[in-house]
């Protein structure tokens, strides 16, 4: 085992041209906890989250994952190290059924995705455990239907179904519960608590109800910069943190 | 009907078509429909499965045209040699395009792949072994395995369709292959599968080069059925002709692209006294798939079933 | 015979400025694509035979109709806006929730039909434009002989341009133009009425098209295929200048006529020829470059440029990353 | 250059059964003689051959049926090849598989021509090359089974050439399309400059096809030669003319068409062809037989004859009297009838088909008129000379044709 942070980002910057989106952010995340991410639009949670998964480049500063220099490598390699991501609109492959959305997850696994010489029912091994990841998101009824005629919620579910099929070490997950009513609010919010067992969860979402059921720590950004981090109770007493949100968090 | 019954229904009746055409249509018609058919399904495999558009698929096709008229008329060799070297250069060729063109996606990707063919086009036209503007012309059919007279219409047209029917299966089985899904993953949504841990631009890389070489292919048998390497086949008409195929047939159908190339190589053949009016009419046929007909003509019967 | 590897000095300021007058007609036609491109993310095919339109337009008033050269370079551009209109309204509308592939397709296929009426009707040798008395003749410069009608391109073109540069980014119209390309919900809310905007922009880029070819009447024969033969040049003056920038497609384009210039001038492929053809080895890894850079290959050398910019820069030279 | 991208939709081949009742003497595979026009209906060169060369072989068709009363049915049948040699082979093979055609007339581009070629004599059916200009057709890809009709580079190339630097054109550059035909075309003329005493200053390639010319013809102007040849056709000749014009070259300077048809002094106009030289097989306004045959072609009052309709109308009449006199549309008999026959028409003066389907005629410099002397539609050219059949064509001495015994 590594040490007692999975993931650890040091003096991180980002610029575009002339514009300093991410500034200095030092990130710890701890080994199986829920880290969630928060701050105004525009504060730079997603930059962060596309510096960590390599999506873009750092100006400056490095990510370590497990101990280990991540910073110059390209976003696959680092997805195959077992960080795995989710996106603000939800990220499912709308025209194959819902089953073949979690074998691509477990697919890799194979060795055999340059195959293409072989049939694709030599993917029907991969069926049981898809099918078992189905289960667990509630989908299992819906295996057979193409993706793009699930309800709103039901993709975000699938989302996470095919993200654990990678079996990730660090869950990102950007604004899981973007968009949705009230009730499928509370089925994500139980499935994260689900799946994040044994697991390690970074999130950004703007939620804060969701934030403070799920999370361990939080850490609030603005203007591209860490403004305060700590348990939520903590974080919310912040003066200013909430002076930061006075005026802004009214969504 | 399940599609995986309306697969097999189709198979068979591209085996029994394919089988039969000689006797129906006059053969060398009936080579050409296999050859731009096999074209514009390789083609389909960048378009329709990966989201890839081409604009400059013309390129493979002529190069191997060639390379194989090259291969055998003024070299001597045999003609599965010649098309093998036609496929391989265009595989190569493939390769170097490919590396180049995967690095930008979208427009751009059509953009940078029109540039290189038009490179191409040029080299086509300067090569001094390319005959320029009179083309490559009299190049001889040879004798298969140094056997069977490939001058006999019957004969030739059985070898081409001995080399579509393999051709296409590969195409049909990459899309139903372990890579298909990867393929068509990227193609949905690229940067979800980038975070998967897909190394995206090897699998695309993948495509376009088997996408280059089976368009290298269907070039290579070309020139043995006309005897013939022009600059037609290099120029960018041939690669708007594939999209046009590959659109009207039905773009991420398996047999739309064949269903497209026997229209559009029917209207070419049995169309020209229309003169003036074809590129009306070819124009037209673009105009009315784009704004009424998107899933083309194998896309739209799909659905048909379906009901 | 002084000069810089068998081009006079003098022969060599004669081929910018040459180039110069062609750069001009390329930043015309890319500024129109890149205004089109900008808003309605849409590649337009249709541009060359717009173009073409333009032309025979005025030629066809002057035939029939008696209008003369200064008549046509405004009624011209008009008729053939009106019409890209309708064709906005009609057809390319439709097309904005899906793919940028099918706006290309649709145009393309637009592009084939107006060339192939076009020909059907006027054949294919062409028709021949007088250069209006007023433009006539020229001045000798010593160097080179400067026809009148050539410097009146250039001008007229740039305040074209820069005037279209100008409005788009310096004023309150041209900042509407622009929230619309980033934010059209959110300037439909302010009350903009953003459909008949996007009308509006399309005519005007199709307008310029049509200007230009006006413009290029008197110059090249006025034939069915002007604008075909032109067009996939000018696609790719727009994405070495970045797929929608203003500045972008009329420096780009004013530049791709310079370098043309020096290209077709022989100048660097003599040069490549003194530097290496007497090192074997070197000689023959070059010859393919100095093919691609001889006076014969001007037409390619674009695309090469275009290569090499994308690879370095994948937005172009003056486009943003998004 | 968007010649047209594809083809066409359902079509109806054109047929015309002009027949006369069956006698009995001639002897005709399937009971009727059939021509394929197959030509450039839609593309760059549709407006000198075209729809109009399968009028001019319609014509001749009515004209030999009217005249001879053969005793064999006749059709006609026309395809546009899009010059692509592809399509054109195709549908030559076609054609004679399946429409059992005799004889294949027009074929307009080297590269149809020469495929179409292969095809014929590989079904021993005859071509009658009217359309394209190459000398490889009568060279090293000639067949016994093809006639070239109207005229060649070459025939151009020395016409023009020797005219020119006889009346005073010693010094020249040249503006050569950068593919084989333009280099050709060049090679020609610079050969006949040189051995009539002329010099060849330089040359510069440019691209196929080109629009802007100014920076070549600036190239032209600083060489200092007295003539500029144009080594191309079509829309690059008219637009190098063009702008020779705009930018002073000439007449300073004096230009040299080396591939001009009327249809290209007709759309450039008067002002900027005027005084040019250039070579021509046939001229409509000739004498009252070409102008007869002219006001008949016209069958939209917008139309004069190119030389390239007007071969196809005497190559047609020709082989069809060829096969009268045969007495069968046998191949070998009629191309022997064909050889053996000299031709003598409003086309043709002095011609004869030599053994590499050269036929050799008397060829005409003509030169273009001023604005002023024009004084009716098309009225274009003064012929200045007549140029000899046996000097206009390259000679059978130089031919590298394998059937040219030596």
């Amino acid at each position: 085992m590594g040490s007692e942070y999975l993931l650890e980002t040091h003096s991180l910057s980002k610029e575009f041209r002339g514009f300093v989106a991410v500034n200095d952010v030092s990130l710890r995340v701890k080994r199986g906890s829920i880290h969630a991410l928060i701050g105004p639009n525009g504060a730079g949670k997603t930059t962060v989250f596309n510096l960590i998964t390599k999506f873009l480049p750092p100006t400056s500063g490095k990510i370590f994952f497990d101990g280990i220099d991540i910073t110059r490598e390209k976003p696959a390699q680092t997805a195959r190290r077992g960080v795995i991501r989710s996106f603000q609109i939800s990220a499912v492959f709308p025209h194959l059924t819902v089953l073949e959305n979690v074998r691509i997850g477990l697919q890799r696994s194979l060795g055999t995705s340059f195959h293409f010489w072989k049939s694709e029912k030599t993917l029907d091994v991969l069926n049981d455990r898809a099918m078992e990841l189905l289960e667990a998101v509630d989908l299992a009824s819906f295996a057979f239907v193409t993706t793009v005629e699930l309800p709103y919620g039901r993709k975000r579910a699938l989302e996470i179904a095919t993200t654990l099929a990678m079996d990730p070490e660090l869950m990102l997950l950007d604004e899981p519960t973007q968009g949705m009513g009230h009730e499928d609010v509370g089925r994500i919010v139980e499935l994260i608590r689900k799946v994040s067992a044994n697991r390690t969860v970074l999130m950004v979402e703007h939620n804060l109800s969701v934030v403070a059921t799920l999370s361990d720590t939080i850490t609030v950004m603005q203007r591209g910069s860490i403004l305060a981090e700590g348990p939520y109770i903590e974080v919310s007493k912040n003066p200013q943190v909430l002076e930061a949100y006075v005026g802004t968090a009214d969504e | 009907m399940p599609p995986l019954k309306m697969n097999a229904v189709a198979w068979g009746l591209l085996v029994v078509a394919g089988l039969a055409a000689p006797f129906l249509v006059y053969p060398v018609f009936a080579m050409k429909i296999l050859c731009l058919a096999l074209f514009a399904c390789a083609f389909n495999l960048l378009l329709g499965y990966t989201g890839l558009l081409s604009f400059g698929h013309a390129a493979f096709l002529g190069t191997a045209g060639y390379v194989t008229g090259h291969t055998v008329k003024v070299l001597g060799f045999q003609p599965e040699i010649g098309i093998l070297a036609g496929t391989a250069t265009a595989a190569a060729l493939g390769y170097v395009i490919g590396s180049l063109a995967i690095r930008r996606s979208g427009i751009y990707f059509a953009m940078i792949t029109l540039a290189l063919a038009q490179m191409v086009y040029f080299m086509s036209l300067q090569m001094p072994f390319t005959g320029g503007e009179d083309g490559l012309q009299g190049v001889p059919r040879g004798k298969l395995f140094g056997m069977i007279d490939l001058l006999h219409p019957l004969y030739m047209y059985y070898f081409v369709f001995a080399i579509f029917l393999p051709g296409f299966w590969v195409i049909y089985r990459t899309i139903h292959s372990p890579f298909g899904q990867v393929l068509k993953a990227i193609r949905e949504n690229e940067p979800r599968a980038i975070s998967l841990g897909y190394d995206v631009e090897k699998y695309k890389l993948t495509a376009f080069v088997l996408s280059a070489a089976l368009s290298g292919l269907a070039g290579a048998t070309k020139t043995l059925v006309f005897q013939l390497a022009s600059l037609t086949d290099v120029h960018w008409h041939m690669s708007g002709e594939v999209v046009l195929m590959t659109l009207l047939g039905g773009m991420g159908t398996v047999f739309g692209p064949i269903v497209g190339a026997i229209v559009v190589v029917s209207l070419q053949n049995y169309g020209a006294n229309i003169g003036e009016w074809v590129i009306v009419i070819t124009g037209t046929i673009f105009v009315i798939c784009v704004l009424a007909f998107r899933r083309g003509i194998v896309g739209e019967l799909a659905i048909l079933f379906k009901r | 015979m002084t000069g810089i590897f068998g081009v006079s000095i003098q022969g060599l300021f004669g081929q910018l400025l040459v180039g110069l007058l062609n750069g001009s007609f390329y930043a015309i036609l890319s500024l129109g694509l890149a205004i089109i491109f900008g808003l309605l993310n849409i590649i337009n095919f249709a541009h060359g035979a717009q173009y073409m339109m333009g032309a025979f337009l005025a030629w066809i008033g002057m035939r029939y109709l008696g209008v003369n050269y200064w008549w046509a370079l405004l009624l011209s551009p008009l008729l053939v806006g009106a019409f890209g209109m309708l064709l906005e309204r009609g057809m390319l509308k439709k097309l904005y929730k899906l793919d940028h592939l099918y706006g290309l397709l649709l145009t393309f296929g637009l592009a084939l039909i107006i060339e192939g009426l076009f020909r059907y009707r006027f054949g294919i040798s062409g028709e021949s434009y007088p250069v209006t008395e007023l433009l006539a003749g020229g001045k000798n410069l010593g160097f080179m002989f400067l026809p009148k009608y050539r410097v009146w391109v250039v001008a007229a073109s740039l305040v074209v341009c820069f005037g279209t540069w100008f409005v788009i980014e310096r004023t309150k119209l041209g900042s509407y133009l622009r929230a619309g390309t980033e934010n059209p919900q959110l300037l439909q809310a302010f009350g903009v009425n953003v459909p008949l905007m996007i009308t509006l922009t399309y005519g005007y880029g199709v307008a310029l098209a049509a200007f230009a070819g006006v413009l290029a009447a008197p110059i090249f024969n006025v034939n069915p295929v002007m604008g075909s033969n032109l067009i996939i040049v000018v696609f790719a003056v727009v994405v070495v200048g970045g797929m929608g920038s203003i500045m972008g497609s009329i420096v780009t384009g004013i530049g791709l006529g310079l370098i043309e210039g020096i290209v077709k001038s022989g100048m660097i492929a003599n040069l490549l020829s003194s530097a290496f053809d007497s090192v074997p080895v070197a000689g023959s890894i070059v010859y393919p470059i100095k093919l691609l850079l001889s006076p014969e290959a001007s037409a390619v050398t674009i695309f090469v440029i275009m290569a090499i910019v994308l690879l370095v820069r994948p937005a172009g030279l003056f486009g943003r990353e998004r | 250059m968007k010649r047209k991208l594809l083809s066409a939709l359902i079509c109806a081949a054109l047929m015309i059964h002009v027949g006369a009742t069956a006698g009995a003497a001639t002897k005709v595979s399937d009971g009727v003689v059939k021509i394929g026009v197959l030509t450039d209906m839609s593309g760059t060169y549709s407006d000198l051959a075209g729809h109009g060369s399968l009028v001019a072989v319609q014509m001749a068709v009515a004209d030999f049926i009217a005249k001879e009363k053969p005793d064999f049915k006749i059709e006609v049948i026309s395809a546009d090849h899009q010059n692509k040699g592809d399509i054109a082979a195709i549908k030559a093979r076609e054609w004679i598989d399946t429409e059992k055609v005799d004889v294949i007339v027009d074929l307009v581009t080297t590269s149809t021509a020469l495929a179409v070629m292969k095809v014929a004599k590989e079904k021993d059916r005859i071509t009658l090359v009217s359309g394209a200009a190459s000398t490889p057709i009568t060279n090293e890809q000639c067949t016994d089974t093809n006639v070239h009709w109207t005229y060649d580079t070459y025939a151009l190339a020395v016409g023009t050439g020797k005219a020119v630097v006889k009346q005073g054109g010693k010094t020249w550059f040249f503006l050569t399309a950068d593919y084989a035909f333009g280099k050709s075309l060049e090679k020609n003329t610079s050969d006949v400059v040189l051995k009539e005493g002329g010099k060849v200053l330089g040359h510069v390639l440019h691209p196929f096809p080109a629009q802007d010319f100014s920076s070549f013809l600036l190239q032209a102007q600083s060489s200092g030669a007295q003539v500029i040849g144009l080594a191309n056709a079509g829309n690059d000749t008219i637009n190098a003319i063009k702008q020779a014009a705009e930018f002073g070259i000439t007449p300073k300077q004096s230009l040299a068409g080396l591939l001009m048809f009327i249809t290209d002094v007709h759309s450039l106009g008067l002002r900027a062809t005027q005084g040019m030289y250039l070579t021509t097989g046939f001229y409509w306004d000739m004498n009252d037989e070409t102008r007869a045959f002219s006001k008949r072609f016209d069958w939209d009052n917008r139309h004069k004859p190119t030389m390239v309709q007007a071969g196809d109308y005497s190559a047609t009449y020709h082989y069809l009297k060829a096969v009268k006199a045969a007495g069968t549309d046998d191949t070998k008999a009629v191309m022997a009838k064909m050889k053996a026959t000299p031709i003598n028409d409003f086309f043709a003066k002095n011609g004869k088909i030599r053994v590499d389907g050269r036929m050799v005629h008397d060829m005409y410099l003509a030169q273009v008129k001023k604005p002023e002397e024009s004084k009716y539609a098309w009225d274009y050219y003064h012929i200045r000379q007549v140029i000899p059949a046996d000097q206009a064509f390259m000679p059978l001495s130089e031919s590298v044709c394998p059937l040219v015994k030596k």
